[in-house]
């Protein structure tokens, strides 16, 4: 299997009962996930894109063995809503929303070091493994089977890389967006490693993007523990220090840490080829696969 | 994203939550603050309260021994462009004798995920600089945030950057203060600097930095409105804020629209790549609806450098239509198109929203190198005019 | 030791902390009881604040229609013995029409080490009783002190245990408040029972019980306040709070002091072991020099059923010589030796306290289970005149 | 060697410059302990009972290779104080004092189980190994050297028991007071534990009372793990239900939990004989030894 999801993945869905929580639920559903219950306190008894709710994650898992959570559930109470996935020795949570606040992540990063679930997100488009399951928001069509792994802070951005890749035939084992935010669940290394141990991802794209040290952190790793080609994209190198560009995470601070230049010499130094334009990203894969 | 309270704001938090601050008064004409400086005594500073690092070296702050140096200085400061942006208001504060400087601050050390207590003797300096010249200047104690900081955490940071053992207690109860502020109203930074010791070993804040993550405004009504107050700087930027647009405005003269800041960030990159200059940063977000992407073009419009616009939208939730319907709409409002607009349209409805657009008003590009590269041509043309 | 809020004291707490109380009034003569029951309107609760459980069907609560069954209520519960207990006050309070009782509750679990929270829908009973004949209907959630009850918690506990989901949002609410209080005030129990539910979903803490760790009263002035205003009951147990003694009464005639309760709680069932019965548990503390000796002589000699005292002294940090000196000291005020004092000196000093003691006061022993046994007989002696 | 402590441990005593801190270093150097450093916020630079102080713990450690710290420090300040303890990589700490809310021990509680060091107490006696060292306030003149391990909730009975066996030959491997409150570090299993697995010691005297249930924890886990015999005793037989005896931890619940006899009875199934006096567990012993 490739990394993550696949068909046999069994998805609660915290929030399915707001607009945007029904909606994906049902895209989800369509391409083919298990979603097989929703989570919504004072919901229990309902149904909602087809399925049952619940009025706590906990139920869900009890009733319906739901092993993953998706969480489409508003910024002031998706901090807890993460908890209580995390507390449900579920195998993952994903958190789709956006502008949850950082002290509260702060919390949930303590609490991720305390627990066995895997977290995705937030602020993050999800992740897909064509063909069998989705979970977020990502669209599904543009995406298809294939060998190449995608590891990516920004959510448009994949989209934009992937539709470069699937238009030349190159598809995907697993793409993960793993979101913009300065604290976040699964980073570059996790899923570097997870593509590295998958036998069905043969080449892997990673779209970094200015602020913080995750891109370098990965570089080193990359060096260290990585024998499958990567290819690697960065994002804002255009971009002014002490500007925030829209993510959370991306600013270069005015000490000059996080920029793109120190983010591309680190991959290159670790052998990884970072492209200009996404285009140019395609090519490196289409290299790596010839 | 940060708010940002000016440092009169900040030092009312602080005080109110027992940090020893200077005797101050803001105000925002001359005669207001000839009045304060003779009410609190002479010498005292006239400090412009704008958002601009080096405001002294920039003439925004002035030390005055009487009536008529306050008065120039308030002459001076009050309405001056510093870095850009108006001083309307300035804090008329008690000059401190100090006999050293301290640096106390908390922040969010994102490579860790928790927060991180920081104290220096380097104080009174741009503590980046410090931090880049001299790291061991700093002594650093990293916060488990779920248990918050312990007193002898604060007390660790002190006594590891040297502070003298004869204010040490002091200075780990502001910090532990300090750190209890961040966390309960929600800070990013938060950060006394200069924090001055007098030669009787009184701590006094001399300076105040509160900001706080924005995404965290919603439990903290009391900030939102001191964020009413703090409004201010670029005009475009705070129409941004209206329309609720990630927005940061550049240099140049192409003007950039996307959804997702990583496509937007990539979409600035590539007009450098085909050598032109943005003239911002704007996401629309993620499922906009034609009349916010309406309001981004305004937005872009109303930037008089903007000499062409490239539009590019790769719909995950956005869609393809809503975008169009946008477009249509802002653009259909003016006899003539004030600037060229090139489109990109990808994913979701793109097709639907191809057959919505009014073609006769823009330019259609089917890839994103072909929309930038296109783009920097017509604002190349615009310019050579 | 625990800190026991009377119930009007706890309503209080819980209504500032926004949980709704029903209408209600402190009254402590019968005129006033009447007053505040015209003024809330019938019917009423006149409810007796002392520290006793049952209190209703000892008599201590009364459900009255009119101001003359309230003038009747008072008369019968203002001053009367309530378990032991002298009543001075009653709560005189709305009577609220219920459909449903709830139980919501915080305590530590010593064996998890953690707080835990707990929901019941078998509310209105003793719930220890339920714990025991029917645990699975008592939802329990454990709390992970470094992080607080998150709001998920409360849910889970209140849905785990069946509450009508109509008042789920609310109850949950609650009980994350009473979570709050729990930390915030330092309480060790803190429980409402019944809360009521009234018949359009309304949700009323109808009792209210906040028990409060003494040894964090240090923190929480306000909370020290209400003690003074708590405090009654027996009044030997008054002398001991008085002297800072860990002093239980007991039913038997051999009075017992030592130091450290694990060592007194021995001697007491030594006392037992040869025959006699236990007056009381008395705990001088370590470290205690002449003055708390004498005064806890004084104490157990102010007990009436005490007819021999047993003094038994192993010192680690407590000196056999301070012990000495307080027994010569107390015993030395007395023309005649009330009651017949067995001492037993061990460890630090012992033999330095052995010299001062004045044997002419005190029957020694070398050994507990002699001293214990003497002392024993000297009360079986004393009874028996 | 015996547990926990001998005449390596290198002390730092937290609030040495207080009356009973300096007091009980001095008397634990006098015993033999090692104490190398003291630490005491603002009193650095100092000296106390002839060591060292230093303004935090870590400092001791970095300087004085300290690896063990016992606490003198009044309630108020012994959470924080244990906290520091706990995050300066000591191998154990022993709180003595008495009186810390309950709440802020549930917050160490929860540290404990996020760090390598170990806790005794607090409001705990120490612990002792005869003719090598002792940390805390124990009288070390009653102890002798010799091959009963002791673990006890209780100080000053533990004296007592301590002194029948000693007046009888009986000498000790290590005791050690774990403390009569709700919340503490080491525990009844944590002392067996170590008290099996130690060479030195040949018999085990186990001192409980009422309230918890952490004796009938003990004797189920004697029954499956302990080899070495083991002799109880159990105070508080007498006590009355709801009544605290002294001992936060000490209280026999309106339900009925934490009798002396449930505790009896769960030693006696783990084939514990409990002594009705101290005297009979010195009887028990004697029998063990012979």
């Amino acid at each position: 299997m490739s990394v993550l999801v696949d068909d046999d993945t069994r998805v609660v869905v915290q929030g399915i009962t707001g607009g945007e929580g029904k909606f994906h639920a049902e895209q989800m559903m369509e391409y083919g996930t298990n979603v097989v219950a929703g989570a919504v306190p004072g919901k229990g008894g309902q149904e909602a894109a087809g399925v049952p709710v619940y009025d706590t994650v906990h139920e869900a898992v009890e009733e319906e063995n739901a092993d993953t959570s998706v969480i489409f559930v508003p910024p002031a109470f998706a901090g807890d809503a993460i908890f209580e996935a995390l507390d449900t020795d579920l195998d993952l949570a994903v958190a789709i929303t956006e502008g949850i606040p950082t002290q509260d992540m702060a919390k949930v990063n303590k609490r991720l070091s305390e627990t066995d679930t895997r977290l995705v997100g937030p602020n993050c488009p999800g992740l897909i493994t064509p063909g069998e399951a989705k979970l977020g928001i990502l669209p599904g069509n543009i995406f298809a089977e294939g060998n190449v792994g995608l590891v990516s802070r920004s959510g448009t951005l994949t989209y934009q890389v992937v539709d470069n890749l699937t238009e030349r035939g190159l598809g995907q084992s697993t793409a993960i967006g793993i979101g913009g935010d300065p604290i976040i669940g699964t980073n570059f290394i996790d899923a570097l490693e997870l593509f590295e141990n998958d036998l069905e991802t043969d080449a892997i794209v990673m779209c970094g993007e200015i602020g913080g040290e995750d891109e370098e952190q990965a570089a080193a790793y990359i060096d260290e523990h990585v024998d499958t080609p990567v290819a690697g994209f960065i994002a804002g190198r255009t971009a002014p220090p002490g500007k925030r560009m829209g993510h959370a995470g991306a600013i270069v601070s005015g000490s000059g840490t996080g920029t793109a230049e120190s983010k591309i010499s680190a991959l290159n130094d670790a052998g990884v080829p970072v492209g200009d334009t996404p285009e140019e990203v395609a090519d490196h894969i289409e290299e790596f696969l010839a | 994203m940060d708010m940002r309270l000016h440092e009169y704001q900040a030092k009312e938090v602080f005080a109110d939550a027992g940090i020893p601050t200077p005797a101050s008064q803001l105000a925002s004409d001359v005669d207001g603050v000839v009045d304060a400086a003779d009410e609190i005594g002479y010498p005292v500073a006239v400090k412009a309260q704008v958002h601009v690092g080096g405001r002294g070296k920039a003439g925004g702050i002035k030390l005055v021994e009487n009536s008529e140096e306050a008065r120039e200085a308030a002459d001076s400061i009050l309405g001056m462009d510093l870095k850009g942006y108006h001083v309307d208001q300035v804090l008329v504060e008690e000059a401190v004798d100090f006999t050293n400087e301290l640096y106390v601050g908390i922040t969010m050390d994102r490579g860790e995920g928790k927060p991180v207590a920081m104290v220096s003797t380097k104080g009174g300096v741009n503590i980046e600089e410090v931090a880049e010249e001299d790291p061991d200047a700093i002594a650093r104690e990293h916060i488990d945030p779920s248990f918050g900081m312990h007193p002898y955490q604060a007390r660790k940071a002190v006594y590891d950057a040297g502070v003298d053992r004869a204010v040490a207690r002091d200075v780990s109860s502001i910090l532990k203060t300090l750190y209890d502020l961040w966390e309960s109203k929600d800070g990013s930074d938060v950060e006394i600097n200069p924090l001055m010791i007098t030669d009787d070993d009184e701590v006094i804040a001399a300076d105040a930095v509160m900001n706080v993550d924005e995404d965290a405004l919603f439990r903290h009504p009391d900030l939102e409105e001191m964020e009413e107050e703090a409004a201010g700087g670029d005009e475009l930027e705070r129409k941004a804020d209206e329309y609720d647009f990630d927005y940061v405005r550049l240099s140049g003269n192409v003007g950039i629209i996307g959804n997702g800041a990583g496509l937007v960030m990539t979409t600035l990159d590539l007009v450098d790549h085909y050598g032109g200059e943005p003239a911002n940063f704007l996401d629309v977000g993620g499922g906009a609806k034609a009349e916010r992407i309406a309001n981004a073009l305004d937005m872009v419009f109303s930037d008089e450098n903007v000499d062409a616009v490239v539009f590019n939208i790769f719909g995950g939730i956005t869609r393809g239509d809503e975008v169009a319907r946008g477009i249509n709409e802002a653009l259909e409002a003016f006899d003539e198109i004030p600037k060229p607009v090139v489109v990109r349209l990808a994913g979701t409805n793109w097709e639907e929203g191809m057959e919505i657009l009014n073609e006769d008003l823009v330019t259609v590009e089917q890839t994103l190198e072909d929309a930038v590269e296109r783009t920097v041509e017509y604002a190349e043309e615009v310019n050579e005019q």
